[in-house]
């Protein structure tokens, strides 16, 4: 049950001028959230932005003590620029756990499953990490990004899923393989390792080729996507994707998270 | 100070004066973990169609200054789904239903408002026939006196339920769009819809909208919104008015009653903050109380219009 | 990368596409605390009129959710104290003027462009039509095809220099009047001058504005301003167009350009900011160069399209 | 010559919760301002509130040892409420000095005259109170307000004045005279004293007395009237005053200090 709740800053980290950690205090949202899901955030209190702003939750945890949900952000304009520059202790209205989570009630400790994350894209796969890791199902993160300053958070992801099940790629090689992070999922496949399922999130074209690739594999996995939204629970009908079935689909309720196989790929 | 909230718009009796737009409030049932359907005047539900209607290919929205844009090509799930579906459990919440409507054609719109027929759990229907740039229908309805008569007449006999006709403010004289309506048989009037709006991608040269233009929502358009309300009020003193348009506080609400509307709709604003429309309920009984209204339905109308100098301006 | 900044609307050859609006720039020297002159594309001056005039009495201006609304009543000093104690200076000081004229009468406007008659300082004639809520002229003018076709013929008889016809968004279809006024001897059309409006003072019960309604303008209604330019360049691909409304970064001047601008005005954002104008050229410049744009005068009426649905939004 | 430049916050002090005294740098306005010119503010980097504010410069000071101009504001809505609310060091753009200055040229240390403040209206009367105070010429402060907390600076005023020179009047009585401030005005002009000019600064109700005491008694005065301003240098012709020739005048550029003599009070 999505609750509207006003959250304060706890403490906001950069790691670089376009990326930070935003924590807020936990509030009745954080308990309640599942790997996948995210919330709506509204930045500032003007007009500018004037709509509220969707972003995964990254990780429900601690900052000093004090139970906290950590946003993971890319400063892209408006909105993204603005919160990271709230002072700690400013209230900010947050709507709270919205969509669909990652299908994971049915793993299992024998179960070995693969995260790939692009860009951003790491944040909805952190939450699972940690939900993984406590589970004791094993999972290989594949995790690419332009360069090396763009993969974060490596040090909790090893720390959850074991150095060793952590693998990178960059456009430039400055960490890990020099290239897509999708090639190191199809050379995985080619490999003997089987996994019960693959989750995803990233850029479309990652999308685009990933869904190729589970199709192929015959993987069955699922996909976080984003979109435009105004609303974040069903009532706007803002942030459609075309479904394999001919409709659109509202990502924020019918998705995020989703099987690739339920997107028209071609029509997005 | 008890504050007497109801109001009546003709045949149609609303515990206060606090709607929801059509297309910002779901089908109702979405907002009920943030607002007791019951304590709203009303709710517009998103505009319903004969068949069930897929909308328009994303993106469908983008952000505007005080304000958004959208063509979400009334995506609905179809009047009869909706009634088998959503209005049982909005029924039995204690929900007042505005069936908001729309066709592609005359025979459409009949069909919808025959479907709908004099069900009792449906409080009154609204016209949309304001949805700017639609290929087909919208423009030659709401933009022309003539076919927007002919239409509002034949739906007239078509129903016994309050005819509400939601009219479109991208015209040279809303007034004349009222008084087509009302003469073929409405008994209310919402205005407004969405202004027409553009807005582009620069870096990629592409609107923001799939749908190229799409409708500005919002604060941004108020002052035209509260404008038109007044036009109309003037034109047509004995007609009740839903005011609509960048309503996000109890202080525009009582700015639309005094322009001339008997109750408003809340829209966009749902979107900021789902819980609004029900804060709004209890703002405006304390504005009222505070000002020493009784009565909420004494406000509207009472704007003091200062003499008009022979003077033009900009 | 040398970019090259300017444009040709018709026979208005101007150094760059960034203007300032009419009655947001005095007559210009108010601002030489604040801008060059000459480094402007040009600026429309107060609105002229035959003999000099006091406006509206206060209040005339309020503040609006991402704009504000005025009705100043066209003040100004009239079209000869302009020409004798204004015009020299602003020749002197390089800036290219456009004067922006309107009167009561079509009579009224004839005589006001003859005063100016063929004045070699003055580089175009900009047509203010479209005054929304005019006790008198104004609505005739701007929101009627018929009127308006026989005012511009009649100006453009008795004038030489390019003349601008500056339309009023407050209409269905701003193509029908656009045609109207090209057909009858524009030149150049200006879109658009403000949205009317209406805000209230719910303490006092009384618009905030003394005339009641105003001219809505700044950012609120930039998504109007773009979509109406659009819409007449489609109407009329061939016609050079100034794009108004809420321009206060270059990536808005681009947008404009984008829709199908071939120059842009400042208006309400040299309100502001006074340097606002001066820093746009730059800001262009440096945006065209940053994107490969060589000659800026490429970017207009370059939008992508997407391929329209047959369906309708809200 | 007015200049737009970009001012930072020295200092905020809070005297009630409506009033606030807001320092910012000096920058190159304030060894140009004169008494009775005003500025105008740009409150917040959203679009709300959209225009600039105009404030009249209540002081040209120091704040440790940094000059600064002083702003005394009444929080009565969103840019006033905003600028007491910004942290030290925040840049402000800043349009100023604006406006026709009280005329005190003409004044010598032979002279003396009458400063009358309503309210919120101290605020160009307490830098006029520095140069008089500089300049030798004595000067009688009559000062009203609601109350007590209503009544601001009354140190400074009385620094610069002398204590035995300031006379206040408050609707309860709580300090001073319990009455309106024009009382005092015609009490001490029924008195011996004459004044060479009185200046005054308040709301409607005090200026439309005022203009006819100092018509009554032949007295030279000048009133720093307000209007609401988009531009505040006379380009959007939004302030206007009636005159007393049928005009309307800019109160930002032909005021805001003008003699009562030339509005048309009747018209206001
Ligand atoms: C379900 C969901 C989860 C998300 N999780 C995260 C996250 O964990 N971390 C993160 O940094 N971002 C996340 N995003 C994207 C984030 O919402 C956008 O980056 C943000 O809305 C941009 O707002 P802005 O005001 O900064 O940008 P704007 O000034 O509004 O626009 C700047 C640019 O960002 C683009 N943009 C605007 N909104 C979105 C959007 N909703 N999605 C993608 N691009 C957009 C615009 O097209 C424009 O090009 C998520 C989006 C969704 C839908
Ligand atoms: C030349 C001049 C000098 C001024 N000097 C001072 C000063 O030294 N200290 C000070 O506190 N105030 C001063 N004011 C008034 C100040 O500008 C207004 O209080 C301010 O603009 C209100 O802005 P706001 O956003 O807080 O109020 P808003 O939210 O805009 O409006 C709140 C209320 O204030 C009223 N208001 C808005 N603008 C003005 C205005 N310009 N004048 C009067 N009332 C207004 C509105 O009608 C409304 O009732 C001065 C005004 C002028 C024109
Ligand atoms: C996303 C969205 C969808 C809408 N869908 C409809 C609709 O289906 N039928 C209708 O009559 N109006 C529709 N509207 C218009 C609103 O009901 C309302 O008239 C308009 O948004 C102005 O009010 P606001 O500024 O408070 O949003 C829609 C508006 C928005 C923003
Ligand atoms: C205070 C004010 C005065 C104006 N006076 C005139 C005028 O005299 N003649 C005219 O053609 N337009 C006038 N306009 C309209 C502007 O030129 C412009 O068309 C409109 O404000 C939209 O642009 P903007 O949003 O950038 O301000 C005026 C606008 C404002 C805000
Ligand atoms: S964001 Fe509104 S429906 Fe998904
Ligand atoms: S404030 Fe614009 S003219 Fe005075």
């Amino acid at each position: 049950m999505p609750v509207n709740e006003s959250l304060r800053v706890l403490r906001t980290v950069h790691y670089d001028p376009a990326h930070y950690s935003l924590f807020l205090s936990a509030g009745s949202i954080g308990p309640q959230t599942r790997p996948g899901q995210f919330a709506m955030l509204q930045a500032g209190e003007g007009f500018r932005p004037y709509l509220r702003r969707a972003f995964s939750v990254a990780d429900v945890t601690k900052v000093a003590g004090v139970p906290a949900l950590e946003f993971v952000v890319k400063a892209v304009g408006l909105g993204t620029g603005l919160l990271g520059r709230l002072s700690e202790g400013t209230p900010i209205p947050v709507l709270g756990p919205l969509g669909v989570p990652f299908p994971t009630d049915d793993l299992t400790r024998e179960d070995r499953v693969a995260l790939v994350a692009g860009g951003i894209g790491l944040a909805p796969l952190l939450l699972l990490s940690r939900e993984l890791a406590a589970r004791g199902v094993s999972a290989d993160l594949f995790y690419g990004g332009r360069n090396e300053t763009d993969v974060l958070k490596r040090a909790d992801f090893e720390r959850f899923l074991g150095p060793h099940r952590c693998r990178y790629a960059t456009d430039d090689g400055s960490l890990g393989r020099k290239g897509l992070v999708t090639d190191l999922v199809t050379q995985a496949l080619d490999g003997a390792v089987r996994w019960k399922r693959l989750f995803a999130c990233g850029p479309l074209p990652m999308f685009r080729t990933l869904a190729a690739i589970v199709e192929k594999a015959a993987l069955d996995a699922s996909f976080a996507l984003e979109s435009e939204m105004a609303c974040g629970f069903g009532v706007c009908l803002g942030c459609v994707a075309p479904t394999s079935d001919g409709r659109f689909a509202t990502v924020c309720t019918e998705g995020p998270c989703v099987p690739p196989s339920a997107v028209d790929w071609s029509r997005v | 100070m008890a504050v007497d909230l109801s109001v009546r718009l003709g045949r149609l009796a609303l515990k206060n004066p606090i709607a929801t737009a059509s297309g910002t409030f779901g089908y109702g049932l979405e907002f009920t973990p943030f607002v007791p359907l019951r304590t709203l005047g009303a709710i517009s539900v998103k505009g319903l169609s004969l068949r069930p209607c897929f909308g328009n290919p994303p993106p469908r929205i983008c952000e505007a200054d005080a304000g958004m844009l959208n063509a979400i090509g009334l995506q609905n799930i179809g009047v009869d789904a909706f009634l088998a579906e959503k209005l049982p459990e909005l029924h039995r919440l204690g929900a007042t239903v505005i069936a908001n409507v729309w066709g592609d054609t005359e025979d459409e719109y009949v069909a919808v408002v025959e479907r709908i027929g004099a069900d009792r759990r449906v409080a009154a229907i609204e016209l949309n026939v304001s949805c700017p740039n639609v290929v087909k229908g919208g423009l030659i309805f709401g933009n022309n006196p003539q076919a927007l008569g002919a239409l509002v007449g034949r739906v007239r006999s078509a129903t016994k339920l309050p005819l509400i006709v939601k009219l479109s403010p991208n015209v040279t004289d809303v007034s004349v769009t009222a008084k087509a309506a009302v003469d073929a048989g409405a008994d209310i009037l919402s205005l407004i819809n969405t202004l027409v709006g553009l807005s582009i991608d620069i870096e990629t040269r592409q609107p923001k909208i799939g749908f190229t233009t799409g409708g500005l929502s919002g604060p941004a358009i108020r002052p035209v919104a509260v404008r038109m309300v007044w036009e109309v009020r003037k034109a047509l003193p004995k007609v009740p008015i839903f005011g609509i348009g960048g309503i996000e506080t109890a202080e525009h609400v009582v700015e639309f009653l005094i322009a001339g509307a008997d109750a408003v709709q809340v829209g966009t604003a749902n979107f900021r903050d789902p819980t609004v429309s029900a804060r709004l309920v209890d703002d405006l009984a304390r504005w009222c109380a505070a000002h020493g209204v009784r009565r909420v339905s004494d406000l509207t109308g009472t704007l003091k219009t200062r003499p008009r100098p022979e003077l033009r301006f900009g």
